[in-house]
Order: structure tokens, then C-alpha cells, then sequence
């Protein structure tokens, strides 16, 4: 039995700490900072799994109740609310678990900064947003959290506010972010029109009402209402889930400290976007041409994007985009009506994906805050338990067999393939030759940061001065680099031990158990887990049956290309960028979205704004229309005064003439 | 008999003789004055032909009010020309242009 | 043609006549002499419309009063005649051009005809009472509100008048009994105290 | 409970309540200030002691007054509210006791003078909203520039006299046509009662000379794209306390009056000529958007941005006609909704940031974005604050910025999906020039050494900010209550202007 109270404890645990950290920061220390946030959020954990626990095992029923209305005007009502059912639980206890993680890493991460407290009551505020997010019941509610974990990243992102990249790059992300909310609050707009109610439970039961109408948005051009919906809908995600062409702003995050791009921009805030398109899978369901973009977008993410972090020198942009990357597999999965594959998917990035941002965390503060790849190397020495956490990490992230990561995305691969809708045949070849991108980014990575000779020296007299980056000389360091305190290392090892066992566990019930239940619909039309279920022997056989597959044989090409490169002939690498000259430099440059964006919006609005305020506003209006006729009058005035000559005589005269007048106008017209 | 428009007329006649005098005398103040009495007489001599030929009171009591007024309106006359005289030394009403902006 | 329309014509002319000379002698002097007929001229005129007392009251106030102010001013003034009477031919033409005009107008306007209207009886003696009751009934009952206020612009108006022509002089020499009785011995007579000189400085030179 | 007249008291005690203020004089600063804070607590209890006599159920008019005023022209003084006026009224009384107690050092010189002003402005503006007859309207709407035009006169900037002017002369030009429509009414009514004013049928030519002589005279109160240009001006020029009041309850008699006069008396007209006031507001949003963009004195900057969230108010007013035509009436209710809710809104949102510009302006004497920097390190409580405050005017959901944004987006999307389209770009343009800003002074490192020297707010200011967060806090967080209180007028409106007059 899921009662309210339950639910609302875990929301507000964590918004408690938060506030408590944030507001008395000067009252309860550090100490008593992360104490409380850490409190919070552990509370927030085990209510979660005790709930994920009632229904999956307990038998609870599907809670879906309102807590308090949030405005009622005539039948359009919006609530306050939690809908949970195996989908939201299984969110929460991700969510909640890689944060407590972060929480805990964060106390020997952050140890030496000024702004401690502020980041514990940040991260414990992202999670109060993020668990508001996916334990709403109503699209409304859905765009608070949203709306929420979006600001909290614009504060963690330029968290180190006095460096201007970092201000900048959260203003980026926020603006970015925004662009796709554009859509998404058009999108709830368009499902309040047409389906009268903010609810999911009531949107989802009218949903097939949708089908055959349409809206007119072009005269004369009738668009279908769910693909509208969808496309609508989808594009918030696109923004918030970082993908194609809305995604320039999730490797410009890297700026903010580790443990938030562990967190929020790699394993909760940016998979908000799947996590939504999966629980609107009965609208997405609706529109065959809306999963398509979904599926086309996704898998152009997950294999040009991918591309890039080739490219990178910074050890998380390299993570970054293979962020991206991922993101683009989960919604190639969503496209192919995966619904499960996708969130399965996320689960296991999740775990991953933190694991390795944490360990490049752990890796950072190892080398004093360097990033820099080409600074780095034969690590491996000096920190054993980062250097085999992290490669549980990398392997799960290529997909090697049976690390979790296999299970997902060979789902999805499969998924794909399987699927029959526009852009599939497009969508396979992306996500299959991602597989090869993934294993090159992730063993370069690898090999670049733990193996190889060490490429920065140790020199007892540098660096002195700990954060002064502008003096501090490139890979020269003050200390020989040093394994992480346990509050570090714990985390990596607790999230190495789900990257290692989640997939084996959970890929028969997610996948083939219908475990969700009503929680995501798909027409059997669109079923290829069904189809999928149908060859499933089981996971050994699963597992085994890996080696008789392309994905497979494509990462291990991957995997062998990369050692050869970086083991054996370390020159090569250059042969080849230069061999591969324009697209070498089209793809370090990240395809140019940057720039183009920087050209075009934010310069032409700054300079169309400049135009219509100078020119419009000032020289239109206030110098034409209303200084114009200030000078008008001044000017009237002007010829006027030469009659007020001030001389008694003249008036006099005036008065006279003006009685003549007068008389003669009695005269003339008449005095009857 | 003595008819109304023999007032009247009479009225107009000296009105006129006193816009007349405004016009000729633009330098001298003082029939400039002269002449306004001489308007408000005109003036006078329509309401109590009026009232006469009315058989109203109200006239003979608006020249009474006029001619209150007029006694006020001559003696702060003059005492401004009197002022003016003092600081200017002239009564040319040309010379007063204070007023110009 | 009666007596009374005689001595109308007879009154008017010399009004008019006055009129003229008012505003085309040389002489201020003269000028408000020729004022003062055309006044008495129209009282008698007033007179013959049956309004005794205003008649009287223009004779008293304005010839008595007003016009010997005038003849007061202008013979205090040391008026530059050659100066006052430029431009007198000059403007003549307009002035009277315009005169012309003007009566051309009013006449038109009052059209003569329309009101070859013989007087109705004296509306005074109708109610059994002199003109004097008759005005009086009106001022003090119906009129006694603009009446005061009559009353309190003369009063303003003297006030006024003395305001602006009173005038400080300087460097007139006159006692002031008020200061002179205000004294005490206080203010005359300053005392100070002054420390005594020590003769050390004397016995040493 | 109501046979108190509280709507007078509440003006009243208001208004008198400045002459001991005055009488306080120049050497006694201290005294005038308690006095002034008195008074505007005093207004404000009044105002809350009638709440638990105020009923939401009803639209009609509560606690009602009305004495003969002009007996030759009929005219009353009538007073009256529903709970559109009333949440207005609470505006008013609980801004003017913040913008007093921020004034309380920022205010050297004629402290009795300002505070004076500040209460004779609150009884004009309280007389404004509680007015049920037309021609007392008229003079409440008329007197309550003169306090302004003082407080911007005396007490503002370099350019305060043109601004000042230009303030004065832009609302009195459209007030006068405000004046001959009311005459005109009054000729064909025989009063000046808005009810039935509102009552009155009236032909389709009357109707539109009617609306566009009272929508000149509330456009630019409010102020709608092109009649906006005294805003900026009159912001920058103003005293903190009186760019306050401007932006926090003075543009929304403009929207007020739209509400009171313009639609319900010319209910066909302003259905004819939506159209035009739809296309007016989004104009407002975008292109105001952009200008705002740019923007280098920081009040200018909240200033434009005023005028962009009052476009969605006009926005959510006119909406409510294409919704009607096409039968939508629960979402025209939800459209007008929206623009109470982002009128209310609005004013706690601008109030508290220009109060936040007050703050930095006493510090520094300078509104100018390249002088500040780095906020954050050297005042850690006035950047949450600003930060928050910025985030609520991005309309970030949870501050009441969201709730009037959100309804009328939602409503503009029935009517018209490219309608919502391009009213929903404020997400994106608001975004942009408010961030900018805040990155421009909070983030980053202080530039110069006056900069790294700012105190932080003291307990008075943080008292003046957090209240303001405290409101803008509780809108967005749980808005029904506001809602609830405004449903029932806003219902009987929207009924009112289904129905043709002709």
C-alpha cells in the first residue's frame, strides 16, 4: 500500500535539506550541510525503494492521487499530484540513488570549496525537482520539475560564477533548454485543446479520440492532432535530452563541477526527455510520423554526435558526447516504440555513465584540476580503484557483454532493425555504426588517462597556489597523484556493482515481462519487444549469443582499431587526422552548430534588437511621433509669440478689431 | 418724443468717439483712460435707457455697479500711471513693453 | 417737436461735442474739462430717462470725485505735450475710419426704425415711489450680496491705490519717538572686562 | 461586518493620513518616516480586516457606498469592489508599505514630502480600483499622476523633468478621450454609473468611436507597442519607490480600465477590433522582447520588460473574444484569467526588481549593467534574491511569473496555435535578456573596487525582498486562492461579453 504521506516525504526530505543548506549556510557548516542534504536524499532513496518494492513485489496498487488543486477554472482544472506506477518507481529509485551517490562523492569532490554548502543545497534541490518531475500525475506538474532541474542546472553549470565561461555556458543551457520548452508548453497547450484535461490518467483515456482529427495550422494544410501533439511534446524533449540540433549546450555544461555532470547532465536531468516521451507513449503511439522524428532525430544523435568525442582532449567533453550519443540511442529506441528498451537504456546509463563521470571526477582531483587528456596517462599506477571502476564503466559503455550496458542497447539495435517506420533503415545503420564510435571514444579515453606514459611531470615547487589556473603551468604537478578519499571511491564502487549486474537481472522482466504495465502503451503494430520476446531464450543464451551478432564484432573492431592506435602506434592517430583533413576539422568543430548559432541568434538578436531599439523605438516613435510633435508645437509657438508683442496698443487694436468683427458678423448673418 | 434709438444711437456715437480716441492717442495714457470712461458711459446710457424703456430696475442697478467699479478701476489707473510716471518718466504707452517676451 | 426732444438734442450735442474735444485737445488739462461737460451733459440726459439719482450720483461721484483725481494727476504729472500728441495725425484717418465704421455698424445693428418706441409711463412713479426708493428697494434686497462686494472693491481699491504709490524715501531724516522711548541703559552702554596689566614687564626694562 | 465604509477609509485614512506626515516637516525625517509607515500599515489592516467580510462567491460589488456628489449631473460617489478590484486594492496597500519601508534611507531629501506623496498616490490608486462611477474614476485616474509626476519631478534622476513631462503628457492626451467618451455615455445615459453604463446598448458606430477613445486612454497606462516610450524614460528618471509603484499597480489601472470600461460597454466593438489589441500585445512580447534585449541601464531593461508581461495581459483579455466566437468558454475564462493572474504577478515580480535595482542603486549611483559585476561574491543574499526574482520573471513555474504565462498561453493556443506560438517565444527571449542581465551583474568577478566594497542588504531590505518573494512564491506555488477570489467577476465578464449589445 503506497500512502501520500510516504510520497510527500520523499519529495520534501530532499527540498528540507535543501533549504536547510542553502538559507543557514552560515549556521550548520559544512558539516552540517551535507549532513542534512545527505539525510534528505537518503531518506528520499530507501522511501523509493520501499515503494519500488511494494509494487513490484508488494502487490501495491497504482497510486494516482491529487494532493491540492492547483487552479480550477471552470472544467479546466490543474492539480498537484503523484502517479505511481512501475515506470515513476523505477525513475525515483534511479534518480535518488545515483544522487545519493553524488551527494556522497560530493563531500571529498567539493572538500576544498568556498561555495560547499551552496552545492549540497543545489543538488539537493535538483532532486526534490527531478522526483517532483517524475512522480507527477499531470502535465503541469511535469513542466514544474522541468522547469526546476533546468534552473538548478543553470546554477550548477555556472556554479563557479566568477569564471565568465561558466556563466556563459549556463546562460547557454538555460536559453537552449528554453527554446525547447517553447514546444513543450505548446505541446501541454495543444493537449488541453484537444483532450480538455491536464491529467495523464484522463489525457490517456481520451487519447485515442485524437485519431482523425486534425488542426489547420497552414490554411488549406490539415495536420494530424497527435502528430502535432507529439512533434509539440518532442521537442521539449529535444531540448531538455540534449538532442539534435538543440544539444550545444550539454557539452558547454562540462563547465560546472564533476559531480553535477555525473548527476544532472548525464545519468537524471538530461534523460527527463525519454523519461517523458516513454510515459506518453499512448500520444506518441498515435502518430507514426512523430516516432519517426523521434527515431530519425535519435539516431543521427547517437552516431554524429558520437563522432565528435573522438575529437575531444577534455576527458569530459569525451564523456559529454558520448552522452549525447547515448541520449540519441534511448530516443531511437523511443522512435522504434522500445518504450521499455529506452528506459532500460537509461537505467543502465545511468549507472554507467555516473560511475565514469565520477571517476573522471575522481581523476580531476587527482590531477589538481587538470583536464586535459594530452596531460595525463599511465594512471592506472596511482589510483587502482578509479582505474577498474572506470573501466566497468567504459565496458558497460561499449556494450561488451555482460555488462549492463550490453543488454540495453543491444535491445535497442535490435529494436530498430526490427522496426518498419519511416527512417528506420537510416536509424540502423546510425545505431550500428555508433557501436564503433562508443568503442573508439571510450578505449581512447581509456588508454589516454590510465595507460601509456605519463605525460605530466611532478615538481614540488609548482602550484602552490591550488586554483590559480591563470599561473598554474600546463602538467606540471605539485603532488604525485594520489588514489581518492573513500567517500570518492565508495561511490564508484556502489555504482560499479549496478554497471556490472543491472542488465543481466533486469533485462528479462523490463524488457520481455511487460513490467510496466499500463504505465506505456504500444499498438501491437509498433510491438518489437514483442516480436523481440519471441526469440528470447532466456539471458545466458542471450549473453551468449552476443558473439553471433554485428554489434558485437563492430565494438570489438572498435576495440582493436583504438588499442592498435593508442598501445602500439601512437603516430598513426596523427596519420590519420591528417589523411581525413576536412572532416577531421568539420568534426572537431562540432559540425559548426555553434558557431552558426552564435551568428544567428544570439548576435542577429542582440543586433535586431539594437535596430529596433535605436531606429523604432527611439527614432520612430519618441524622435518622429512624440518629440516630433513636442517640436512641432515648439516651432507653432514660435511664430505665434511674435503676436504677444507686448506692446498695450497692439492688444487694444486686436480687441477693437476683434468687435468689428463680431458686429459685422451680427450685421451680416443676421440677428434674428 | 424721445424714442429709444435716440439713446441708443447717442451711445453708439460717444463709443464710438472713444475707440476713435483710443486709435489717435496711442502715446498719451492718460485720454487713453479718458477714453475707456468714456465707453463706459456710453455704455451706462444704454442700461438706464433700458431700464427705462423696460420698466426695469436691474439696469439703473448694474450702472450703479459700473460706475462703483469704474470709480476703483480710475483711481488704481492712475495711481499705476502715477507709479509708472515716477520710474519712467514718460506716460507713452509705446515705451511700456514690459510685457514683450 | 417737444420741449423734451429740444433739450435731448441740445444735451446730446454738447456731450458729443465734449467727447470730441476729450480726445483731440492738445491740453490735458483741457481735455479733462471737455470730459467733465460731456459727463454733466449726460447726466442731464439721465435726467430726462427719469433716473434722478443715478444722474445726480454721476455729477457727485465722477464730476466731483473721479475727474478732479484726474485733473489732480495731470497737472502733478510734468506731461511732455509735443511727445503725447505723436502720431496724432497720422492715426487720425484709422481712428476715424474705424469710428466710422464701427457706428455704421451699431447703427445697422440697433436698426433705428425698430425701436421708434415711445416711452412707456416712469415705471417709479407707477409703483408709487421716487426713482431714489425704487433703485434702493432693488440694492439692499435683491442686489445687497454684489452691493457689499461693491463696497469691498472700492475699499480694495483704495487700499490698492495707496499701496502703489506710497513710497519709501530714502535719505529723509526724521525721528522715531517709538525708538527713541524703546531705549534702556543695556544697549547704550557696553561694559567690558578687561584683565589687569601686570607691571612685571615695566620693572624689568 | 459591512456596514463600516471601508473602501472610504481605506482611501481616506490614506489620503489624510499624509498631512501629519507633511506637518512633520523637513527637520524631523525620522518622524515623518514612522508617521508615513503608520498610516500605510494602518491602510493595509484596514485592507485585510476586510477580507473575512469579502465573499468570492459573488460577482457583484461589495462593500458599496454611494452619496451624492453632483446633484446637477447625477454624479455619485459611489464606491465598490469585486474581487478583480479587491486583489488590485491589496496590491496597492501591500506595495506602498514595502516601497515606504524601502525608502527609508534611500530618501535623504523632503523625506516628509516623498512619503506624503507616496500616500496620497496609494488613496488615488485604492480610489481608482474602488470607484463605481465613472466620472469619480475619472478623477481618481486623473489625480494620481500629479503624486507621480511629483515623485518623478522632485526626486528623480538627471532627466527627470522631461521624463516627467513626457509621463504626464502621454496618459493625459489618451485621457482626454477617455473624458469625451464618458460624456458622450453620459449624454445617452443620464449617469455616471459604470453599471449601467455597461447596461447601456449601444450601435456599432458609437461602440467603436467608444473603444478606441478608451483604448488610447488605457494603452498607454498599460502600456501597449507604439504608445509605450514614456515608460522607459519615467522608470530610469524615477525614485526606486516611485518606479515601484509605477510598475507594480499603476500600469495595471491601465489593464483595469480595459477591464471595466473598454469591454464591457463595448463588448461588439472590441470583439470587431481584437484583432488589432492581439496583434498590438504580441508585438509587445516579441519586438519589446528584443529591444530589452539590448538594453544597458538596467531599469530600462525591467522596464521594456514590463511592457513585454503587460502584453500578455492584453493579450489574455482580447483573447477571450476569438475564444468566444468560437464557443470556448471555459478557455476564455482561463485566457482572462490568466491576465488577472499576470497582473497581480507582475506586480510583485517588477515591484521587487526594481527594488532589487534600488538596492544596487544606493550602493553605487549607477543603473548602468557595465559597473556591476560579480554581485554574487561580494552580496551572497542579494543575489539569491535577484536571482530569483530574474528567475520569476523568466516565469520559471513556481513563481507566480508562471501562472499568468501559462493560462495564456494555454488559451491563445485555442484560439489560434500560431497565436500561442509567438506568445510562447517569450519563454526564449524573456530568458535571454533577464539572464543576460543577471550574468552581466551577479555572476562573474566584481569589476572594479567600489564593486567589491557593496555591503550586503541589511535585515530592512531583506525584509522589503523577501516579502516580495514571499508573494511571488505563494502565487506560483498554490495560485487557487487568487484565483478563487478573482472567478467569480471574471466568469460574469466573459458571460457579459458573449452577449451582443446591438
Amino acid at each position: 500500500m503506497i500512502v501520500t504521506s510516504t510520497l510527500l516525504a520523499i519529495v520534501l526530505a530532499p527540498l528540507i535539506g535543501a533549504l536547510l543548506a542553502g538559507l543557514l549556510r552560515k549556521q550548520i557548516g559544512r558539516i552540517g550541510a551535507h549532513s542534512v542534504t545527505i539525510l534528505g536524499v537518503g531518506i528520499a532513496c530507501g522511501l523509493s525503494l520501499w515503494v519500488f518494492w511494494q509494487l513490484v513485489w508488494g502487490g501495491a496498487a497504482i497510486y494516482n492521487h491529487n494532493i491540492y488543486t492547483w487552479f480550477q477554472i471552470g472544467s479546466i482544472g490543474a492539480h498537484i499530484g503523484f502517479q505511481i506506477d512501475r515506470l515513476s518507481a523505477l525513475m525515483m529509485v534511479v534518480v535518488s540513488f545515483v544522487s545519493l551517490m553524488v551527494h556522497i562523492y560530493t563531500v571529498g569532490y567539493m572538500a576544498e570549496d568556498d561555495g560547499y554548502q551552496r552545492f549540497f543545497a543545489y543538488i539537493a534541490l535538483f532532486t526534490f525537482f527531478m522526483l517532483m518531475l517524475v512522480m507527477s500525475n499531470n502535465f503541469l506538474q511535469l513542466f514544474f520539475g522541468w522547469e526546476g532541474v533546468g534552473l538548478v542546472s543553470y546554477l550548477l553549470i555556472g556554479f563557479w560564477y566568477g569564471k565568465p565561461s561558466a556563466s556563459r555556458a549556463g546562460m547557454k543551457a538555460f536559453i537552449v533548454n528554453r527554446v525547447g520548452d517553447l514546444g513543450f508548453v505548446l505541446g501541454i497547450a495543444a493537449v488541453l485543446y484537444f483532450l480538455g484535461s491536464l491529467s495523464y490518467s484522463q489525457v490517456f483515456a481520451h487519447a485515442p479520440s485524437l485519431v482523425g482529427r486534425g488542426i489547420e495550422i497552414i490554411p488549406g494544410h490539415t495536420w494530424s492532432a497527435a502528430t502535432l501533439i507529439c512533434i509539440l511534446l518532442f521537442i521539449g524533449a529535444m531540448g531538455k535530452s540534449a538532442q539534435v540540433p538543440l544539444h550545444v549546450w550539454l557539452p558547454d555544461s562540462m563547465e560546472g563541477p564533476t559531480p553535477i555532470s555525473a548527476l544532472i547532465h548525464a545519468a537524471t536531468m538530461v534523460t527527463a526527455g525519454v523519461f517523458m516521451v516513454a510515459r506518453m507513449s499512448p500520444l506518441f503511439e498515435l502518430s507514426t510520423t512523430a516516432l519517426s522524428m523521434v527515431l530519425v532525430i535519435g539516431a543521427t544523435g547517437a552516431f554524429f554526435l558520437g563522432l565528435i568525442g573522438i575529437t575531444q582532449w577534455d576527458i569530459k567533453r569525451v564523456i559529454a558526447y558520448s552522452t549525447l550519443s547515448q541520449l540519441g540511442y534511448m530516443m531511437a529506441a523511443l522512435g522504434a516504440s522500445a518504450y521499455a528498451a529506452g528506459i532500460f537504456h537509461l537505467m543502465t546509463h545511468a549507472f554507467f555513465k555516473a560511475l565514469l563521470f565520477l571517476g573522471a571526477g575522481s581523476v580531476i582531483m587527482a590531477m589538481h584540476h587538470e583536464q586535459d587528456m594530452r596531460y595525463m596517462g599511465g594512471l592506472r599506477r596511482y589510483m587502482p580503484i578509479t582505474y577498474f571502476t572506470m573501466w566497468v564503466g567504459a565496458l558497460a559503455l561499449c556494450g561488451i557483454p555482460p555488462f549492463s550496458g550490453f543488454y540495453s542497447k543491444d535491445a535497442i539495435i535490435d529494436a530498430v532493425g526490427m522496426s518498419h517506420i519511416w527512417g528506420s533503415g537510416y536509424a540502423y545503420w546510425c545505431v550500428l555504426l555508433g557501436v564503433f564510435v562508443t568503442a573508439t571514444y571510450t578505449f581512447r579515453m581509456m588508454y589516454l588517462t590510465f595507460h601509456g606514459k605519463e605525460r605530466f611531470r611532478v615538481d614540488q615547487h609548482a602550484g602552490h597556489v591550488h586554483h590559480d589556473d591563470a599561473q598554474h603551468e600546463r602538467g606540471v604537478l605539485a603532488h604525485t597523484p594520489h588514489e581518492s578519499p573513500w567517500v570518492v571511491t565508495l561511490p564508484l564502487v556502489l555504482l560499479a556493482i549496478p554497471s556490472l549486474l543491472v542488465g543481466m537481472f533486469a533485462v528479462q522482466p523490463l524488457l520481455y515481462g511487460n513490467f510496466f504495465g499500463s504505465a506505456i502503451f504500444v499498438l501491437p503494430a509498433h510491438n518489437v519487444l514483442g516480436e523481440m520476446a519471441t526469440h528470447f531464450h532466456g539471458t545466458l543464451a542471450l549473453t551468449l549469443h552476443a558473439v553471433f551478432t554485428a554489434p558485437f564484432w563492430i565494438a570489438i573492431a572498435g576495440i582493436v582499431v583504438t588499442s592498435y592506435i593508442y598501445l602500439i602506434n601512437p603516430a598513426l592517430a596523427d596519420v590519420i587526422k591528417r589523411a581525413l583533413g576536412p572532416i577531421y576539422r568539420v568534426i572537431d568543430n562540432k559540425f559548426y552548430f555553434d558557431e552558426f548559432y552564435d551568428a544567428v541568434f544570439a548576435r542577429g538578436g542582440v543586433a535586431l534588437g539594437r535596430v529596433l531599439w535605436k531606429r523604432a523605438d527611439d527614432g520612430a516613435i519618441d524622435g518622429v511621433i512624440v518629440n516630433g510633435s513636442a517640436a512641432l508645437v515648439n516651432r507653432v509657438a514660435t511664430r505665434a509669440r511674435a503676436l504677444q508683442s507686448g506692446l498695450l496698443y497692439h492688444y487694444a487694436f486686436a480687441m477693437i478689431l476683434g468687435l468689428i468683427l463680431l458686429l459685422a458678423g451680427f450685421v451680416f448673418v443676421g440677428h434674428a | 418724443m424721445i424714442t429709444l434709438a435716440h439713446y441708443i444711437v447717442l451711445g453708439a456715437v460717444l463709443f464710438c468717439i472713444a475707440v476713435a480716441g483710443i486709435f489717435i492717442n496711442r502715446k498719451n495714457v492718460i485720454v487713453l483712460l479718458m477714453a475707456i470712461e468714456l465707453m463706459l458711459l456710453a455704455v451706462n446710457i444704454n442700461f438706464i435707457a433700458f431700464s427705462r424703456f423696460l420698466g426695469d430696475v436691474s439696469g439703473q442697478v448694474f450702472v450703479f455697479f459700473i460706475l462703483t467699479v469704474a470709480a476703483a478701476e480710475a483711481a488704481i489707473g492712475l495711481a499705476i500711471l502715477t507709479l509708472l510716471f515716477r520710474n519712467r518718466r514718460t506716460i507713452n504707452v509705446a515705451e511700456f513693453d514690459d510685457l514683450r517676451g | 417737436m417737444n420741449i423734451q426732444l429740444l433739450a435731448f438734442y441740445f444735451f446730446a450735442f454738447f456731450a458729443v461735442l465734449g467727447a470730441l474735444l476729450v480726445i483731440s485737445l492738445r491740453n490735458p488739462v483741457h481735455a479733462v474739462l471737455s470730459l467733465v461737460m460731456t459727463f454733466f451733459s449726460v447726466a442731464c440726459i439721465w435726467m430726462l430717462l427719469d433716473a434722478e439719482f443715478l444722474a445726480l450720483a454721476l455729477i457727485v461721484v465722477y464730476v466731483g470725485a473721479v475727474m478732479v483725481l484726474f485733473l489732480f494727476v495731470v497737472m502733478m504729472l510734468d506731461i511732455k505735450v509735443a511727445a503725447a500728441r505723436e502720431g496724432f495725425i497720422r492715426y487720425l484717418p484709422v481712428g476715424i475710419g474705424v469710428a466710422l465704421i464701427m457706428l455704421a455698424e451699431m447703427i445697422a445693428l440697433i436698426g433705428v426704425r425698430a425701436m421708434q418706441v415711445a416711452p412707456p409711463p416712469n415705471p417709479a412713479t407707477m409703483h408709487g415711489e421716487s426713482n431714489v426708493a425704487w433703485i434702493g428697494q432693488a440694492l439692499y434686497t435683491h442686489y445687497l450680496l454684489p452691493f457689499e462686494v461693491a463696497a469691498v472693491i472700492l475699499t480694495v481699491g483704495i487700499v490698492a491705490a495707496v499701496a502703489l504709490t506710497l513710497r519709501q524715501r530714502t535719505g529723509v531724516r526724521h525721528q522715531s519717538a517709538a525708538q527713541q522711548v524703546a531705549v534702556v541703559a543695556r544697549d547704550r552702554v557696553r561694559l567690558v572686562s578687561m584683565p589687569a596689566e601686570r607691571s612685571d614687564d615695566g620693572a624689568k626694562s | 461586518m459591512t456596514h463600516w465604509p471601508f473602501l472610504s477609509l481605506l482611501i481616506w485614512v490614506s489620503i489624510l493620513g499624509a498631512v501629519p506626515v507633511l506637518l512633520a516637516g523637513d527637520r524631523r525625517p525620522r518622524l515623518a518616516r514612522w508617521l508615513a509607515l503608520l498610516v500605510a500599515l494602518l491602510t493595509l489592516a484596514i485592507n485585510l480586516a476586510m477580507l473575512p467580510g469579502f465573499s468570492d462567491a459573488t460577482a457583484a460589488m461589495q462593500f458599496t457606498e454611494s452619496h451624492l456628489w453632483i446633484r446637477a449631473l447625477n454624479v455619485h460617489y459611489a464606491l465598490g469592489v469585486d474581487g478583480i478590484a479587491m486583489a488590485l486594492i491589496l496590491l496597492t496597500t501591500i506595495t506602498t508599505v514595502l516601497v515606504i519601508i524601502g525608502a527609508w534611507e534611500a530618501i535623504k531629501t523632503r523625506v516628509h514630502q516623498y512619503m506624503a506623496a507616496m500616500l496620497i498616490l496609494q488613496g488615488f490608486m485604492i480610489g481608482v480600483f474602488a470607484a463605481t462611477d465613472a466620472l469619480l474614476f475619472y478623477v481618481f485616474f486623473e489625480a494620481q499622476l500629479i503624486p507621480m509626476f511629483i515623485l518623478i519631478g522632485v526626486w528623480g534622476g538627471p532627466r527627470r523633468v522631461y521624463a516627467s513631462i513626457k509621463f504626464f503628457l502621454y496618459t493625459f492626451l489618451g485621457s482626454i478621450f477617455m473624458l469625451v467618451g464618458l460624456i458622450y455615455l453620459y449624454s445617452r445615459a443620464g449617469t455616471f454609473d459604470i453599471a449601467a453604463l455597461q447596461a447601456l446598448p449601444l450601435g456599432m458606430d458609437a461602440q467603436t468611436w467608444l473603444f478606441f477613445a478608451f483604448l488610447l486612454a488605457f494603452a498607454v497606462k498599460i502600456p501597449m507597442v507604439p504608445v509605450h516610450t514614456w515608460l522607459p524614460d519615467a522608470h530610469v528618471e524615477a525614485p526606486t519607490g516611485g518606479s515601484v509603484v509605477l510598475a507594480a499597480v499603476m500600469l495595471k489601472i491601465g489593464a483595469y480600465g480595459l477591464i471595466r470600461f473598454a469591454l464591457p460597454i463595448t463588448p461588439d466593438a472590441a470583439q470587431h477590433y481584437a484583432w488589432l489589441v492581439i496583434g498590438l500585445s504580441l508585438i509587445a512580447v516579441i519586438y519589446i522582447g528584443f529591444v530589452a534585449l539590448v538594453q544597458e541601464d538596467m531599469k530600462k531593461l525591467v522596464a521594456y520588460s514590463s511592457i513585454a508581461h503587460m502584453g500578455f495581459v492584453t493579450l489574455g483579455l482580447f483573447i477571450v473574444f476569438m475564444l468566444i466566437r468560437s464557443q470556448q468558454g471555459d478557455a476564455a475564462e482561463l485566457g482572462m484569467q490568466g491576465a488577472m493572474v499576470q497582473m497581480i504577478s507582475h506586480g510583485f515580480v517588477s515591484g521587487a526588481l526594481f527594488s532589487c535595482i534600488g538596492v544596487m542603486y544606493d550602493r553605487m549611483h549607477t543603473r548602468q549593467i557595465k559597473d556591476y559585476g560579480g554581485l554574487a561574491k561580494v552580496m551572497p543574499w542579494f543575489a539569491a534574491f535577484m536571482v530569483f526574482f530574474a528567475m520569476a520573471n523568466v516565469g520559471l513555474p513556481g513563481t507566480s511569473g508562471f501562472v499568468g504565462e501559462f493560462m495564456v498561453i494555454l488559451a491563445s493556443f485555442a484560439a489560434n496555435p500560431w497565436l500561442a506560438l509567438l506568445a510562447a517565444f517569450t519563454l526564449v527571449i524573456g530568458a535571454g535578456y533577464t539572464l543576460w542581465l543577471v550574468k552581466r551583474v551577479v555572476w562573474g568577478e566584481p569589476p572594479n573596487a567600489h564593486v567589491a566594497a557593496m555591503p550586503d542588504i541589511n535585515a530592512r531590505e531583506a525584509l522589503v525582498l523577501a516579502v516580495f518573494a514571499a508573494f511571488v512564491l505563494a502565487i506560483g506555488i498554490w495560485p487557487e486562492p487568487l484565483v478563487r477570489m478573482l472567478d467569480a467577476p471574471v466568469g460574469q465578464l466573459v458571460q457579459t461579453l458573449g452577449h451582443s449589445k446591438l
